[in-house]
């Protein structure tokens, strides 16, 4: 067991944090809503390299492991990246996964042709993809119909839905241009594994968005005076942030251990990808809400950044479902696989 | 034991239904949403002049001499409907402060035009180092002649833009015990010197800070004695400012049922079947009969003759703790549509429960925080001792 | 609007709240485990009436309202009462409204001869009417079938099943000696009815159940010391029964009002019967809880009170149902109903 | 980063899965349940002649020098199968104190036979008038010659009418500061003067009272200085004593799984197709999950040279809260169900769920309440002030 990060993970874990520190600080979040998307930030992002290293080799990218990309995903998520980079990745591997020439030359056009890609979490209804994540921005949606996976161009650029987390959400009308990528078995095999990596990769985004909500709030407590003393003295306030501080701790490992599981454990991916995010989209919401709580008047300002953790902590996971949608679907993977703990 | 809020109440409500179904247009909503300004100055105005701004007011002041049951019943009904209040509130709560503290000559200048809804005052205690600890006011007042210069920054002087005047509360000995030194006056904000600048809330409200640069106020405008600024809060506090009555979760609860009878699940079956939706709507409906049942055990106490202490804590803790729950369970409840904002075209009810959830952030914190209220619950309630 | 019990009512309360502390000190409620019946007092609330009053005049008893009965169940739940009261009193109540000889013939046998009736509270499965509150003491049960009330003298008494809060519940076979009460619609609105008000008498007692957990807790701070002060100038100690204390004043509101509607605004009655009982079970559950927790280590010794209440608090109400399937219950009737609020 | 406990971990996992299946019998179980004591002395015996008992302790003293992560994965498996594990987590506590602190006397008198299984040690900490602020004792030691003469008395000593010492913190000095005048004895508990008087918990766990009247112990048992007590503690503390690892939830979701398999609802729906019993299950599964992690994660600390302090308080704290959480809400899950009690042959599972909810009430104060470990949490970990 190490739950240090290797020297490679850690490089990684550098380079991203550095990457964000420098081309996504917190004025740029807030200048990019309410389209929550960048594309000075997509830019640099894919010239780091963010999207090639999601793809297998074989597929023409650098064969980054889902752990790989939950690291990354936890620097996004702490900088709030305003920038459909987990959908893309997502998008981006299924179809290297689908292989065959469509599929490949829509995965060219994605690596070498700066096209956005992104997924839809839910099958259509009425013939509409509902607020696919990256959608306001994606020039190509991959779905699943109930029966076929498909790729279609986005001709008719999504309207974008204004929402709580400032993302750039889409409700996506389908048209024939529609290709199909697979069918079948592997079509359904093929999306449920990628919803399982969003998951992942979400649950990681969420410990960067819980943790940093956290240190913003206990900097804020340790600063702040009533009653001449610091705020943080209070019990009402420390016991709060010690709660959050126990469960960001947790969702750090189960996150982890989900996208460690992808690579490492697979009979146990499913069913942790589903528990991870629910736990974390939890853990993250109440430190988010319990920091802002204590931030006073502050904490609603716009001008202060604990509302900008705190809406996307609700928003980003919820175009997937609420937590016990998640919790649900994990238990369904353990009671069909009768995999025990541990 | 009687839970009915009498005839007069009902009819009085009846009265305020018709106002608000006249006067409460889509033009008037649409306003406060766009500006996030909680206040009309023609709604602040018709109510007036229909008798619904200060009901419970005596009749020599402009009022009905309404007993506080009626009021409540008028008030619960504009809370409901989403109306225009924050104006009101403040108004009413620095007048009866002036009505039971105030000289003669403050009560003749302010009170006939803060009744009959030409002007609106608004609150100035929260500073950007006083929040919960309000006494520790640092905006300075000095005498000079039988004027005072006042030098200063409030926080949350919530539609300051709109307002004739705030009432302020500075400092003016900073040589003794913090709640010693205070003294409270009756500012004009219309003056060179003051400075509004607006502060947007995560909830699209609008909310100012203010400046005070050497701007000057007659004595004749203190309120209360020289360093007696702490009394006046403290009667002021007496005056239920803003216990909520139920309305936002009414308002939220009624939509949310109506979702569920209207719409279907995924596989075809009505929400209004689910068990799971209707646990949601049968949790927050509980909730919110207990918030509205809180609010009329102040109001019937004051009815007889009781100033409600402990039980306006409880009322204004519950309301808002349980506002804050409902609107993120009924986020959650509806899935991935939850959070289309308010306002966007595709939100279910207008966005209600997106608007709501943001909304309920700020009203655990405004008017004294769940922590002072549980405070004040445990220590002159429950008689648990201090910290020490 | 008057919350203030009225003379009459305030007499029952005393003569109640007299009797309780007389007949049932809690030295009486821990005797009487595990059966959680004590003959003696069954006897004495016979005496005093406590059945009798539950009755019509017409049926020969003394026509008491369901809010009165409510007073009373607030007194029973403070004391922890063993005896199957509230069970006995709706049982009563359901054959008083059915009439006719078999129903007057049986309250005749329950008012006169002491045999003791009580009301299973879901149909039967399988023939077998489970958790029958008070059926482990019970002579008469009566049940609803799905189409026909139906009253049943139990043979061979219910074998009493060991519960969390030590009841006398039972799970009974239905024999052949179950006789028909009434059928059809008024079959089942009568079931309903009973239900209603068997919501409505243990919201009420939950209140006395919390009421009086938290006034054992908020003591037991006062005095106890930790680091040289009482443990109630804790914050965390402090704001846990602070909230307590204030969702037992909302339960006790809004327990009352569902007893005072079911005379007073029938239109309302069932809405409030399930959402008071859902809420009055939580909040009672929630002052135990704290109560018996801020006890440290004396909270669950068997020794102190505090675990006979937090035991009940759970069990009573579960009976029933969790909460959860009270507030469904309620939310439907709203829909249903289309009433609007207060 | 790797989640594997490693090869080494779970070949040990299995040697004790399959000691526990030889040695965990149903009559095992029956007696911890019908006596409330979690202690078997035949069990306790036979794991250390298996090598379990003590597997992370150097050869020299009896253990097999395993690591931490391979202890680990043996408590894992312990814990959860519900074996009677209470003696042996007292004893080989203070038995870490004994070899970090003792005399080599103490050493060879104690050691050998508390790693052998022939003796066990009980923890007398706890008092009437101090729990969590356990430095307040007032069990008074005096010295007379070469013997100490004890009087006071001690609350919890769970296994006392089992063991053969307790380990007592007494007040030697009560002129002092509180911290500074306590000293620990390791107090031979079959002799005159010790009374033990059972206590039955809500969960039909058995623990006693025990009394100490002129009490002698001599003074070559004094463990540490004289006023050295608080020290003595310190270090005891930090082998860690009792993180939870989780093993108490699995059992518990293990069982909900299988019933939710097996059964149906009201309409003949497999329990495993509801939406809410999955939710439930999942969100529980996802508790337990973290759970473990965290209890790892300390094990991961120790065998990387490291002291888990903060991450043993979340340990703690979160394990029991969940367990809190989680059988709550399967005894609701049940529905009327849920109250049958464990023992009743009538009951879901063995009424695993409704003892869990009884058990779990321990859970958050045993060991340090959750209140403590939220203030270490919060001052050692967020680094906030200390109450002034």
């Amino acid at each position: 067991m190490d739950l240090n990060p290797s020297d490679e993970q850690q490089q990684l874990i550098d380079t991203f944090s550095a990457f964000y520190a420098k081309e996504c600080p917190v004025d740029r979040v807030r200048a990019a809503e309410p389209s929550g998307h960048d594309a000075e930030l997509w830019a640099r992002l894919l010239e780091l390299g963010a999207l090639q290293m999601a793809v297998d080799e074989a597929a023409g990218g650098w064969g980054a492991s889902l752990l790989d990309l939950a690291l990354v995903a936890e620097q996004h998520g702490r900088s709030l990246g305003p920038a459909p980079l987990i959908e893309a990745q997502v998008a981006a591997r299924v179809l290297a996964r689908v292989g065959g020439d469509v599929a490949a030359e829509a995965l060219g056009r994605v690596l070498t042709e700066d096209r956005i890609v992104t997924i839809a979490l839910h099958p259509p209804k009425n013939a509409n993809l509902a607020l696919v994540p990256g959608g306001a921005v994606a020039d190509d949606v991959i779905y699943f119909d109930g029966g076929r996976l498909m790729c279609m161009a986005i001709s008719d650029r999504g309207h974008l839905i204004s929402n709580t987390g400032s993302m750039p959400v889409a409700d996506i009308d389908i048209d024939s241009s529609s290709i199909m990528l697979v069918s079948g078995h592997q079509a359904e095999t093929l999306f449920e594994l990628a919803r399982d990596e969003w998951m992942v990769l979400m649950a990681n985004a969420l410990v960067g968005i819980g943790a940093r909500s956290l240190e913003i709030g206990v900097d804020y407590v340790k600063e702040r005076h009533a009653f001449g003393v610091p705020i943080g003295s209070f019990q009402s306030v420390a016991h709060g942030l010690a709660n959050a501080a126990t469960s960001i701790d947790g969702s750090m490992l189960i996150a982890r251990e989900a996208a460690w599981a992808a690579g490492e454990d697979t009979a146990r991916a499913t069913q942790l990808a589903c528990l991870s995010c629910g736990f974390s989209a939890e853990a993250a919401r109440d430190a988010c809400y319990r920091s802002l709580h204590f931030h006073g008047g502050y904490g609603f300002m716009l001008e202060f950044d604990i509302q900008l953790y705190f809406r996307r902590a609700i928003a980003w996971p919820a175009v997937f479902g609420e937590p016990p949608k998640m919790f649900a679907r994990g238990a369904a993977d353990r009671l069909a696989t009768a995999r025990a703990y541990g | 034991m009687d839970f009915r809020l009498g005839e007069r109440s009902d009819a009085f409500r009846v009265k305020a239904k018709q106002f608000l179904s006249g006067h409460l247009t889509d033009e008037v909503r649409e306003q406060m949403r766009s500006t996030g300004v909680h206040h009309n100055w023609d709604f602040h105005r018709a109510r007036a002049a229909h008798g619904l701004l200060a009901p419970g007011w005596p009749e020599e002041f402009g009022g009905e001499g309404r007993d506080a049951l009626e009021v409540l019943a008028s008030a619960e009904e504009f809370q409901s409907a989403g109306a225009p209040t924050y104006g009101v509130g403040t108004t009413l709560m620095v007048a009866n402060v002036i009505r039971h503290l105030g000289t003669e000559d403050q009560k003749r200048l302010i009170l006939p035009q803060a009744l009959s809804g030409d002007i609106i005052i608004v609150l100035g205690f929260t500073e950007p180092e006083a929040g919960s600890d309000v006494a520790a006011a640092q905006t300075r007042a000095v005498r000079d002649g039988d004027e005072w210069v006042i030098n200063g920054q409030k926080m949350f002087t919530t539609n300051a833009q709109e307002a004739d005047y705030v009432f302020l509360l500075t400092r003016t000995n900073p040589e003794v015990a913090k709640h010693k030194g205070l003294t409270t006056f009756l500012v004009p904000l219309r003056q060179a010197g003051v400075e509004i600048q607006p502060v947007i809330t995560v909830s699209g409200e609008r909310t100012n800070l203010t400046f005070y640069s050497d701007v000057r106020v007659d004595d004749s405008l203190r309120i209360g004695e020289i360093d007696g600024g702490w009394h006046v809060m403290t009667v002021g506090l007496t005056f239920e400012r803003s216990i909520p009555q139920g309305g936002d979760s009414v308002r939220l609860i009624h939509a949310m049922e109506q979702w569920a009878l209207a719409s279907v699940d995924d596989v075809g079956r009505p929400r209004s079947e689910d068990p799971d939706v209707l646990a949601r709507l049968g949790r927050a409906a509980a909730e919110c009969e207990v918030t509205i049942l809180l609010a009329r055990r102040c109001a019937w106490l004051h009815h007889s003759g009781i100033l409600p202490g402990v039980e306006g804590s409880m009322a204004k803790l519950f309301a808002s703790e349980s506002l804050t729950r409902q609107s993120a369970d009924f986020v959650d409840m509806l899935g991935p549509d939850g959070i289309r904002s308010e306002g966007d075209a595709t939100a279910i009810a207008e966005g209600i429960a997106e608007y709501s959830y943001r909304y309920a952030l700020g009203t655990t914190t405004y008017g004294g925080t769940s922590e002072i209220q549980r405070n004040i619950i445990a220590q002159r309630g429950l008689g648990l001792p201090r910290p020490s």
